[in-house]
């Protein structure tokens, strides 16, 4: 996508030994008794698309959330861009101009035009130029085709545009990484189609992205990486094709029987 | 039934009239204020304050307001505090009125998804400007329908200011009914006066509601 | 014949305030006020209830007359302030019916119609908050109005008029202190006996008076605010669990 | 037009009966008298919840002779009229002023009682006339005769208008008005228990007279309370029930015959 | 499945000269001004199962709620079994005693335990005798599974718990017919799959159905025939094979294409 304006994306997205542009150690969270993560670690080099998949429950949204600091955590480290975030929410407003997320849905604020939400973040915590990012804002819009929708209110879009809209959003901050969660989980089938066509194409840019989802194609076809949780482990990391083709665990295989949930062998 | 005597008393009620429309907005307005402050203190940090914030809200909610301008007109002066018949009737239904607006705040800014404030913080947003662009509007919003109960709850109050001789429409009545003894008539204008403020302020409320609802969710 | 006031004062004097409170059978005749103010609230409730019940279940139905009467209804008591309601049936219901009603029933009259009308609106509110599927599950098992009314409907929204009528229960008594003004003997014109018999020994009872008054309220109408809170709370969990 | 119609307004008593017969009073064995509950040494409450005052006196004397109990019906000044018109009680005994307003709508008996409109101040801004009041703020309760008068005969008073007498002394002694006009009978007492204050206009218009009130068109109890009271006269009743009830609330410039109804 | 008592299904499936179990000639149904269903015809044989598809809005909801008398309808005929019906109230919840409904989702009643719920219909509105129907009821939850949860209430269920005992509750009143709308599109796609056998079952075992679904894989399995509709027509009319390996019109096609919202073939 024209956007992508981090300059060290596509050239550095082959260099397994540069600095990983998020790294998480041991990381635990627990809400009160009940450990919903259990020593996570991983690192995601830049320009790489992580997968998270994993039953209901296992752990995803908790994961993806800590790593914007939405949820504080009870143990390890995150490190971004070489630095480790000591979790202030001060510190973490900052980060989070630079990590962009997106949720399953509605996060527009249905108060605020289609620009107005697009512009909110860039112009009152970056302080950047309106003149600046309206530019910007209109390439992006004429990117995902929903130029006509700029003064539109979220109650005029259909669930598809909306989300399209929240990841336009998102990547006017110029992020350096980006977090979807499930985005195209409460969508009617046929519009989950072009909101997983943009991400393809962010991950076609060397968008760094960490993604959970429920659409095994397309989990398949973007992974570089998949993590596969349960209960609050990592339970297996491999690369997407692998994982897809001969996953290593049995839990693993069946959560990927399950998702395909009419299969040609006939059943009674 | 005579018109006679109803016209007669036309040039008092206009009075009486005139007066509970000013002391209704006096208090609607002020209630509104104090119950902004009041929901936003009660969600403060400092314990103290909340819960003072609390026990304000409780005790004014759950007694009658005529006690409380029975307590502030007749027994404040005993220790000392003299207020004059209209500040007790203003103090006591904003003061109530606050209490009530209070919740209707705090039910509006409640409401507000949790996923509205974290996408917001999602976007780096500060407190502050979470609040101006994105928790404000839409609380108020919200808010709207509870307030508008509370002001026409606030307007149909004016009727107990009665019993500290505030001249206002229920006064005047009891007062000419008293006098003259034309019960009929005096109830009848009575009835008509409150009809005359009360049915297109709550015709407009609900216009409004719907409007500023379909103005920033469209349902 | 009885000692004359002065007699009392000259006795009373020395205490302090509050104490008018305590002095004589004056509590207990206070409380007995406030028996009176929570048993026409009471009586309010149980005549209005049911009859709001009724009339919140049609307004439901689809006969559009019967809907404006029973919204006209409505609008009547939402739109007149109680004081006023009180006072039309005070000076009214006695002559037109012409017979001896003393203030308690009046009020119980007014009241009841009150709540009627508060809880018609109430039922209704609920009965059309269950959600339109669980009703189109109903209809697809056969079942016919009373049937989808019994089994669906009522179930279903219980929870959420369970608080709403103990707040306006909590209302109800509170709008009992109106009964001062149509000679019903309530708990605050028993104050004020108290005050004006020990008005020589304690000029300053007003404040202990009105202001014990206040807390009786208070304690009464409290309660029942914090059960409408925990219902309300428990019906909304309940709902998203 | 035809001839010889009887205009007169209180003997109309060939029309039909209204409210209670004396016998159907009898029957119930209970009168319902309307009186006041916050007016000393007239009709109040005592600690102990029981009844008290002059006007209370005559009440139970008439229930007494009646052979009935009586249950009080407690009123504040406007609900006194309303109270017999809406047939909650049989009688009232609330110091109520014989006017020709009210003439119209109650039925009065013989007067038991002299009155006068007073208006008591305190002694600091004391008011001897009723013209020192312009402009100044009098209170008043509502219904009493003290009202009509002053909204009749001095607009430029600005009235403050109170429910019941417990308000409107207390207003009063609040500080809130700068006099207070009502029947100077309680002014006198009121005046004794509060010094510092005094009843520096005694008498104000055409001296009045009080007396019990039956529905209008009760010509029956009408009756019965009229010979009543004159027997209780002949017997000095209230020459008694003066001694006990209102003397001591009373100073000493107040004579009997400034009050009562004598011989 | 073993409760389907109804003698006339397996026999006759194959004969299509005897009177369809439902026959809608003209079917017409208006919100107001916006005609949603414009002259709806077509036939279900006994033991036949159609699948509805078509795209969002087109219609489908509204057609299978018309066939239940959840909707009035403006013009046209339903009939069942040879009668036609003329539509009123009280004639429906007879005919909805016959006709099984299932719907997209949450619609047992949560305030009546799983057994209750199931009892409800054929005591209260058949006024069949409960220990007739009791035998019925532990035979078809042994069937799906859950006999163990015959005292449980809705929400200790999961969503594929919950659908299917929707269908056992259907199945006790012995319809003749059944009607699904969506069951599976609000569950999570590991429960899809529980809900989506059982209704196979049901096919095999030559239920009459006509299911409204977004699962290709599922529908080009258990259609006899697809009705594809848009737009509140009837578009295409074909066998379950001929309608997913080669569609007559480009709508249709289209409409295949984007219900896999990821295929192999790269997009950008
Ligand atoms: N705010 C919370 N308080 C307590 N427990 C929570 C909270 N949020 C999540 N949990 C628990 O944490 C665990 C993980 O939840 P999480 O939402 O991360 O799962 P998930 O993998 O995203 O599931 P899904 O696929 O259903 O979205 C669950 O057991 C959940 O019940
Ligand atoms: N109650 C209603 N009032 C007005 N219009 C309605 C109503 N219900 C449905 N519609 C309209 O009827 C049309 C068909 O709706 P319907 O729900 O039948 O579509 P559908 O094919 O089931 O779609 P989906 O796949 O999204 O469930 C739509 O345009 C819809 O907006
Ligand atoms: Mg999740
Ligand atoms: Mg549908």
């Amino acid at each position: 996508m024209a956007e992508n304006e981090n300059p060290a994306t596509a050239a550095n997205s082959n260099a397994a030994t540069e600095t990983p542009l998020l790294s998480v150690k041991h990381l635990r969270k627990a809400y009160g008794d009940h450990e919903v993560l259990k020593d996570i670690s991983f690192d995601v080099p830049r320009g790489k698309v992580f997968v998270l998949l994993g039953p209901s429950g296992s752990g995803k949204s908790t994961l993806i959330r800590c790593l914007n600091g939405l949820e504080t955590i009870q143990g390890g480290t995150i490190e971004f861009k070489g630095r480790p975030v000591s979790g202030t929410e001060k510190e973490w407003r900052k980060l989070r101009t630079e990590i962009g997320m997106v949720f399953q849905s509605y996060d527009l604020f249905p108060n605020l035009t289609v620009a107005q939400n697009i512009l909110l973040g860039p112009t009152k915590v970056q302080k950047r130029d309106k003149s600046e990012v309206e530019p910007q804002m209109d390439r992006l819009l004429a990117d995902v085709q929903l130029s006509e929708y700029r003064n539109a209110y979220p109650r005029e879009l259909s669930g598809g545009q909306k989300q399209r809209i929240a990841i336009v959003r998102a990547l006017t901050m110029n992020p350096e990484l980006m977090l979807f969660d499930e985005v195209t989980a409460s969508l009617d089938p046929e519009m989950v189609r072009e909101v997983l066509e943009l991400m393809l194409r962010l991950a076609k840019e060397h968008m760094t992205m960490i993604v959970v989802t429920h659409e095994m194609e397309f989990a398949r076809r973007v992974a570089d990486t998949v993590l596969f949780l349960e209960n609050g482990v990592i339970l297996e990391r491999q690369s997407g094709e692998d994982f897809f083709t001969h996953p290593a665990t049995d839990r693993a295989r069946s959560f990927l029987d399950s998702m395909s949930p009419i299969t040609d062998d006939e059943e009674a | 039934m005579s018109w006679e005597v109803i016209q007669q008393s036309l040039p008092l009620f206009e009075k009486a009239f005139i007066l509970t429309l000013r002391l209704s907005a006096i208090a609607v307005i002020l209630a509104t204020l104090l119950g902004l402050v009041v929901a936003i203190a009660r969600d403060s940090r400092i314990p103290v304050v909340s819960q003072i914030c609390a026990t304000f809200e409780e005790l004014l909610r759950n007694t009658p307001l005529l006690i409380q301008l029975f307590f502030l007109y007749y027994g404040l002066p005993s220790i000392g505090l003299k207020l004059s018949a209209e500040t007790c009737a203003i103090l006591g239904s904003s003061l109530l009125g606050a209490a009530y607006m209070s919740g209707a705040f705090r039910g509006g800014f409640g409401g507000i998804p949790k996923i509205q404030i974290e996408s917001a913080k999602a976007l780096g947003l500060s407190p502050l400007q979470m609040i101006r662009h994105v928790i404000l509007p839409q609380g108020l919003v919200r808010s709207v329908p509870a307030m508008a109960a509370n002001a026409i709850f606030l307007v149909k109050e004016t009727s107990v200011f009665t019993v500290i001789a505030v001249p206002e429409l229920t006064n005047t009545a009891r007062d000419l009914i008293g006098m003259y003894y034309r019960t009929d008539e005096y109830l009848l204008v009575l009835v008509i006066a409150y009809a005359i403020i009360l049915i297109p302020m709550s015709i407009i409320l609900t216009l409004l509601e719907r409007r500023v609802r379909r103005g920033t969710f469209g349902d | 014949m009885a000692p004359s006031a002065i007699d009392q004062a000259l006795v009373l004097a020395a205490q302090p305030g509050w104490t008018v409170i305590f002095t004589g059978d004056n509590f207990t005749r206070l409380l007995g006020g406030l028996w009176t103010s929570v048993s026409v609230a009471g009586l309010a409730l149980i005549f209005g209830i049911p009859l709001g019940v009724v009339l919140g279940a049609l307004r439901i139905m689809h006969n559009p007359i019967l809907r404006a009467v029973l919204r006209l209804y409505l609008e009547f008591f939402r739109i007149i302030p109680t004081l006023v309601i009180l006072f039309l049936f005070y000076y009214i219901l006695p002559r037109e019916m012409g017979v001896q009603v003393d203030g308690e029933t009046i009020a119980v009259v007014a009241f009841g119609l009150w709540v009627a009308a508060e809880i018609s609106d109430v039922v209704r509110g609920a009965l059309i908050s269950v959600p339109k599927h669980q009703v189109d599950a109903g209809k697809a098992l056969g079942m016919n109005g009373l049937q989808l009314l019994w089994y669906v409907r009522l179930p279903q929204s219980v929870n959420l008029m369970i608080p709403a009528t103990i707040n306006l229960a909590a209302r109800v008594i509170m709008t009992t202190s109106l009964l001062l003004l149509i000679s019903v003997i309530d708990v605050i014109t028993v104050g004020q006996q108290i005050m004006e018999a020990n008005r020589m020994s304690h000029p300053d009872s007003a404040f202990w008076v009105y202001g014990f008054v206040f807390l009786l309220y208070f304690i009464v109408c409290w309660p029942l605010a914090r059960i409408a809170q925990a219902l309300k709370k428990r019906a909304k969990e309940r709902n998203n669990g | 037009a035809c001839g010889s119609s009887s205009s007169g307004s209180s003997d109309s008593s060939a029309s039909s009966q209204q409210g209670q017969t004396v016998e159907q009073i009898k029957k119930a064995g209970k009168i319902r008298i309307a009186t006041f509950g916050d007016l000393p040494p007239y009709g109040y409450v005592k600690n102990d919840g029981a009844r008290a005052g002059y006007d209370v006196a005559l009440g139970n004397k008439l229930a007494e002779d009646l052979g009935v109990k009586v249950d009080w019906v407690q009123v504040n000044a406007d609900g006194r009229v309303d109270a017999l018109k809406s047939d909650k009680v049989d009688l009232v005994l609330a110091n109520f002023t014989v006017t020709d307003e009210r003439k119209q709508v109650v039925d009065f008996a013989s007067p038991y009682m002299k009155v006068s409109i007073g208006v008591v101040s305190p002694d600091s801004a004391k008011i001897t006339d009723a013209d020192q009041l312009k402009g100044k703020t009098l209170a008043v309760t509502k219904g009493t005769t003290a009202e009509t008068y002053f909204t009749q005969n001095y607009p430029d008073v600005t009235l403050q208008k109170y429910d019941s007498k417990t308000q409107q002394f207390q207003a009063f002694k609040d500080g809130r008005v700068d006099a207070l006009a009502d029947d100077n009978t309680y002014l006198y007492a009121w005046a004794k228990e509060n010094p510092g204050y005094t009843v520096g206009v005694k008498t104000l218009g055409e001296e009045s007279t009080i007396a019990p009130a039956v529905k209008k068109g009760n010509a029956d109890l009408l009756k019965w309370v009229n010979s009543e009271i004159k027997t209780l006269t002949d017997d000095g009743f209230f020459e008694q029930a003066y001694q006990t009830e209102l003397a001591p609330s009373f100073t000493d410039d107040i004579k009997p015959e400034d009050v009562i109804i004598t011989k």
